[in-house]
């Protein structure tokens, strides 16, 4: 018999994942639309790294910073907590794996809007937070939309990192893709089919609907 | 060529001794690969090209047996012993039960679905009813490897590994470990299996048959291992 | 009044450097080629581009001193962009309502039935007209009861006809409000028919300045209306050639004598000039 | 000799449905509205787009024969597009020799000569003027020896005065390949320059066919000529008023009665008829 | 002591799955720029899975599919074909998952291309093909690049997928990012930390490379 919890769980970490994403990386989506810095090539490097970098590294680095005995674990203790082996640890890595995919469409789409925007809110007495709340966000809703569901789409496609922080314990870190992994290691081909097609049509229609939207949206553009 | 053996997490540093004391005494190359028993299993089933596969268990090597893989039935090698590990500061072998019962961090073991010595960790949880308080702690390696790593990096609290890693030369001086009493758990009988490609690769079974000589036995012996 | 003195360096080989006064309540036209500066000047007084130094006195309070800047959110300046910037997802009452105070709601729907886009209130930018935009833009602009109106070339992208229609409502609104206003126009008629004050800019300066009459009148109108005409066709006619010139929209021919003629092909240029001109009867 | 004639459906309204006849060697002009099918027209008879039915006859070749077409890489035309469709990766020699036979080396040279580009031979199109890529792109479509030379809007991009030149120098090409041609363009004097056909296009159907001179001059030029002039400013002048109007470049000052001046205001529109018209004399 | 073999296997097959990527990737990128049939919104979506899809779960079907007992297995064998735990079964799946990272760059750049170069080469007489490689792909050279690099860097970073196919086999799919997870798991880290290391800092060159190339062209184009 399936078991839905891995399937459950994967849909509560990428949704998690997505909605912090939102929060962290729509800001930092617009500091790198409209900063000139001379270290902005930098920090667009290292949000693409992600896509990039093999899991087993940044899982074997964030497995070392977050064990109890590391720096960062040790001074995250004083404060109870604990992201190794734990939903919030998974939480945090899949932020950073998926970060790319939030802050570059949403950053190309916010530096393509024209400057003009942005100043006739400034004239209009809004301050930056206003306008890019109330002005760009709006004006780049397609971008937004596939910036989330691009972030969902691969937080559920995450393994190696899972793999190498997550410790496999039901209910907190046996996601899907663990899951498939363990039954075809333990010969359970039928299970593992039936994750792998849900996983797998959930991705295709995901993938279409921003496709489609794309499509939508340059329609609407010409 | 080298002799490719598929070797069970659990046996990596003893068998990379092994592969030496063989290479030295025959001449004939050695190409390890290291992982669960069952992923070493399913790739296997799906094709793999090893020639030797040395199991943490005898089970597994019967299933490929069964699945006609082999080219003759396994053999045993060496019967596991299991050691609970920690590298905290507050581990008390004398006590290790009651210190366990007490203690608040991660445990870790191999996945008991792909690797035995998770199953029979599992097993002595049951036996010393210590399986309510330390169940919901427990954290799974994919393999024993990974489970010990974890126990080393301070990941988790403490660990039930195999013997032979605690007693590796990498591992001298990490941490404090006690002997599990072999009552509590299944034996853990390691076999070997000749596979079909090892048809093609006489010295397949020349590595097989040194895994019974007096040097190779002296070897698991020095990692913990019993002999049968 | 407001009263500035600006510098601002725009490339090596180029510096903008200008002092004026505007009169209150008034439209202060700028003319000057490309790249003399006239965005750039606009940019300056809303605060949207920093000076070098300077200084800017909007009716005794200090908008810019030295490097002092006070941000465009506290100038109430009301800017009209070229390309208007209005804001895509918001219909015309939301633009317009966008900067106006929050109390100011009667003001939004004054300039709604000012403007004439009462009917289109809910319409969002895109689905209204050049003209429509430009007026929700200059709306937009007002309903933040600005104590500065900046135009950039509000009207060059509109044709005629809606351009003529749309100065009169502008010059209608901007004394209703009776806001001090800096318009960049290159269209002659329409600086005379709006401003009262023309600034002319050359390479950042100001190189000429008065009413509209001082600056484009003095000695430049003649009694005769130079032409510029297209040769279309060249026939012999008796002892002269019958030309086919066109200018503006129309043709017409005329007689040359050969001396006249001489070099000209199909196509040539012919500068010509007018004589007695009247005016043609007005229809109806 | 060129026949053709061709229906293809542009929308649920509209189709174009033409069929004409362009004497070889020479320029074959079409004019029509933005929308009337000019484009599509040049591209059916390139082959970049098909025809839902018609004949296309070049030379005794059949291109086009009901549904069947043969392809543009068959057809030896030569087409200009609107924005030159220079290749950016080549430079100006790899572009003219790109559609040139094999063996054709010589006229690539000889095409660079012509046009002037030679000193530019090793540059990329983004190096280039806007009147240097134009001749590029004419030089190119002759290389490959067309049997039929297809512009669109080739000089409606630069300024009169470039214009005007790079008309002599199309001609002079045109007339030393003796290629059949068909030239898109909205200017008058343009077509008289260079064309000895016109086809006026509406709505996806010729309207009006034959000569420059017949097409444009038909009972249309008249003895005096039609402007449009705008009102500057408006002054008393003893009985009269002296209202200064501006046309064209240049402003004049001429005197109207009180009716005349009736509803004038500033910016108004006024229509004039000019009577001596004589041509300012050529400096030099 | 580090043993060399993962890197240099990574850049083997890095420069395989690259090399034949350019073969493939780029002809169906031209097919999607220009393509307006009903089914190339569904072979976008397919073309851009890997970003989304687990590998545990792509590799277990892989797994299945080169198995010499399954169908694609089975009739590979006749010609004496094993995809499975060899060099050209990783380099097949390694193909599959960095497909969008050719495609997708090559077939934005392409469809921005105006229409008019195209057809200006056809009435000059140049085939389609002559066109696509003469005129279209010299055009689109810094996204050709930026394609390029990103399936190599991708390909580097690839873990989840060589585990499950590969076997972990020196010399044949032991790839630097499995190293690190061995020599992890055998807790020799001053090992995992060199190959991390190297694999960080090459990402990190790659990612900062197609950052400025990008913006140089921007720079070009405007
Ligand atoms: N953001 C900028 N960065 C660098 N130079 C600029 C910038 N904006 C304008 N300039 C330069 O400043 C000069 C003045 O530009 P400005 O836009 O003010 O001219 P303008 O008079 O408004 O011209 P136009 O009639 O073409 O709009 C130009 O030489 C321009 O190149
Ligand atoms: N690719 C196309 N798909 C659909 N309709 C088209 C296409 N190209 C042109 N049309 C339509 O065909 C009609 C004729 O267009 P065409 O481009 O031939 O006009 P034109 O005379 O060249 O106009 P212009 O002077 O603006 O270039 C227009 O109504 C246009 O909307
Ligand atoms: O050695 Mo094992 O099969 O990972 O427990
Ligand atoms: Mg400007
Ligand atoms: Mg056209």
């Amino acid at each position: 018999m399936i078991d839905l919890q891995p399937l459950w769980l994967t849909a509560r970490l990428a949704a998690t994942t997505t909605a912090i994403l939102l929060l962290l990386g729509v800001p930092l989506a617009g500091w790198l639309a409209h900063s000139r810095r001379w270290y902005k090539p930098l920090l667009e490097t290292l949000v693409a790294m992600p896509l990039v970098l093999p899991p087993s590294v940044l899982g074997f680095y964030l497995l070392l910073a977050f064990a109890p005995t590391g720096p960062l674990g040790q001074w995250l203790q004083r404060f109870d907590i604990r992201l190794l082996f734990s939903f919030s640890g998974l939480v945090v890595g899949s932020v950073l794996f998926s970060l790319p995919f939030m802050v570059q469409p949403v950053a190309a789409a916010l530096s393509s809007l024209p400057d003009s925007l942005r100043e006739a809110a400034y004239t209009l007495g809004k301050s930056r937070l206003h306008t890019f709340v109330r002005v760009e966000l709006p004006c780049i809703r397609p971008a937004l939309v596939a910036g989330m569901v691009m972030s969902f789409a691969h937080t559920v496609g995450e393994f190696g990192l899972v793999l190498m922080l997550g410790g496999n314990i039901p209910g907190v870190s046996r996601v899907a893709s663990i899951a498939i992994y363990n039954e075809v290691e333990a010969l359970n081909y039928a299970t593992a089919h039936v994750y792998a097609a849900v996983l797998c049509s959930f991705s295709f229609l995901v993938v279409l609907a921003v496709n489609l939207l794309r499509r939508h949206g340059e329609r609407l553009a010409a | 060529g080298p002799v490719k053996v598929a070797v069970a997490a659990n046996v990596q540093y003893a068998f990379a001794d092994i592969a030496t004391a063989f290479t030295r005494d025959t001449g004939v190359a050695v190409e390890p690969s290291y992982a669960s028993s069952g992923k070493i299993a399913t790739q296997v089933l799906a094709g793999a090209p090893f020639e030797l596969f040395l199991s943490a268990d005898d089970e597994t090597p019967r299933k490929l047996a069964a699945a006609s893989q082999t080219v003759q039935p396994p053999k045993t090698y060496a019967l596991g012993a299991l050691v609970l590990w920690s590298t905290d500061n507050s581990f008390d072998g004398k006590q290790w039960q009651n210190w366990l019962k007490a203690a608040s961090g991660k445990v870790a073991i191999a996945n008991p679905q792909t690797a035995p010595y998770g199953a029979e960790a599992l097993r002595v949880l049951d036996y010393y009813k210590l399986a309510d308080s330390v169940k919901p702690r427990l954290v799974q390696g994919d393999n024993i490897a990974q489970a010990a790593q974890f126990v080393d990096s301070g990941a988790a609290q403490a660990g039930f590994v195999a013997k032979a890693l605690v007693l590796a030369p990498q591992m001298q001086g990490k941490g404090r470990w006690v002997d599990v009493p072999e009552q509590s758990h299944q034996p853990i009988v390691q076999d070997m299996a000749l596979l079909k490609p090892a048809a093609a690769n006489p010295d397949a079974r020349k590595l097989f048959d040194y895994l019974s000589s007096p040097a190779a036995r002296a070897i698991l012996q020095r990692y913990g291992y019993r002999l049968p | 009044m407001i009263r500035f003195q600006l510098q601002k360096r725009l490339s090596p080989q180029m510096a903008l450097d200008v002092a004026a006064t505007l009169p209150a309540g008034r439209i202060t036209a700028i003319t000057g080629d490309s790249g003399a500066g006239k965005t750039t000047l606009l940019r300056l007084l809303a605060g949207l581009t920093d000076a070098d130094s300077g200084s800017l006195q909007v009716a005794g309070e200090c908008w810019i001193n030295g490097r002092h800047s006070l941000p465009p959110q506290q100038r109430h300046v009301g800017m009209v962009f070229q390309d208007y910037a209005l804001f895509p997802h918001l219909d015309v009452r939301g633009n317009i309502a966008f900067g106006a105070a929050a109390g100011d709601a009667a003001l939004v729907e004054e300039l709604l039935t000012l403007t004439g886009l009462a009917p289109h209130a809910a319409q969002r930018p895109a689905q209204l007209s050049g003209g429509q935009r430009q007026r929700v833009a200059l709306a937009r602009a007002l309903a933040r009861r600005p104590r500065l109106l900046l135009l950039d070339e509000p009207l060059s992208a509109l044709d005629p006809a809606l351009r003529s229609r749309l100065q009169d409502e502008l010059l209608q609104l901007q004394q209703r409000f009776a806001v001090t206003t800096l318009l960049v126009s290159h269209d002659i008629p329409e600086v005379f028919k709006l401003a009262s004050q023309v600034l002319q800019l050359s390479q950042g300066r100001i190189v000429r300045q008065g009413s509209p009459a001082e600056v484009y009148l003095q000695g430049n109108a003649a009694d005769r209306l130079r032409l510029n005409a297209t040769v279309l066709a060249i026939q012999p006619a008796d002892l002269l050639w019958r030309v086919t010139v066109q200018s503006g929209g129309s043709m017409v021919d005329i007689l040359l004598d050969a001396e006249e003629v001489a070099g000209l092909r199909v196509g040539s240029q012919l500068p010509l000039l007018a004589g007695t001109l009247c005016p043609l009867p007005q229809p109806g």
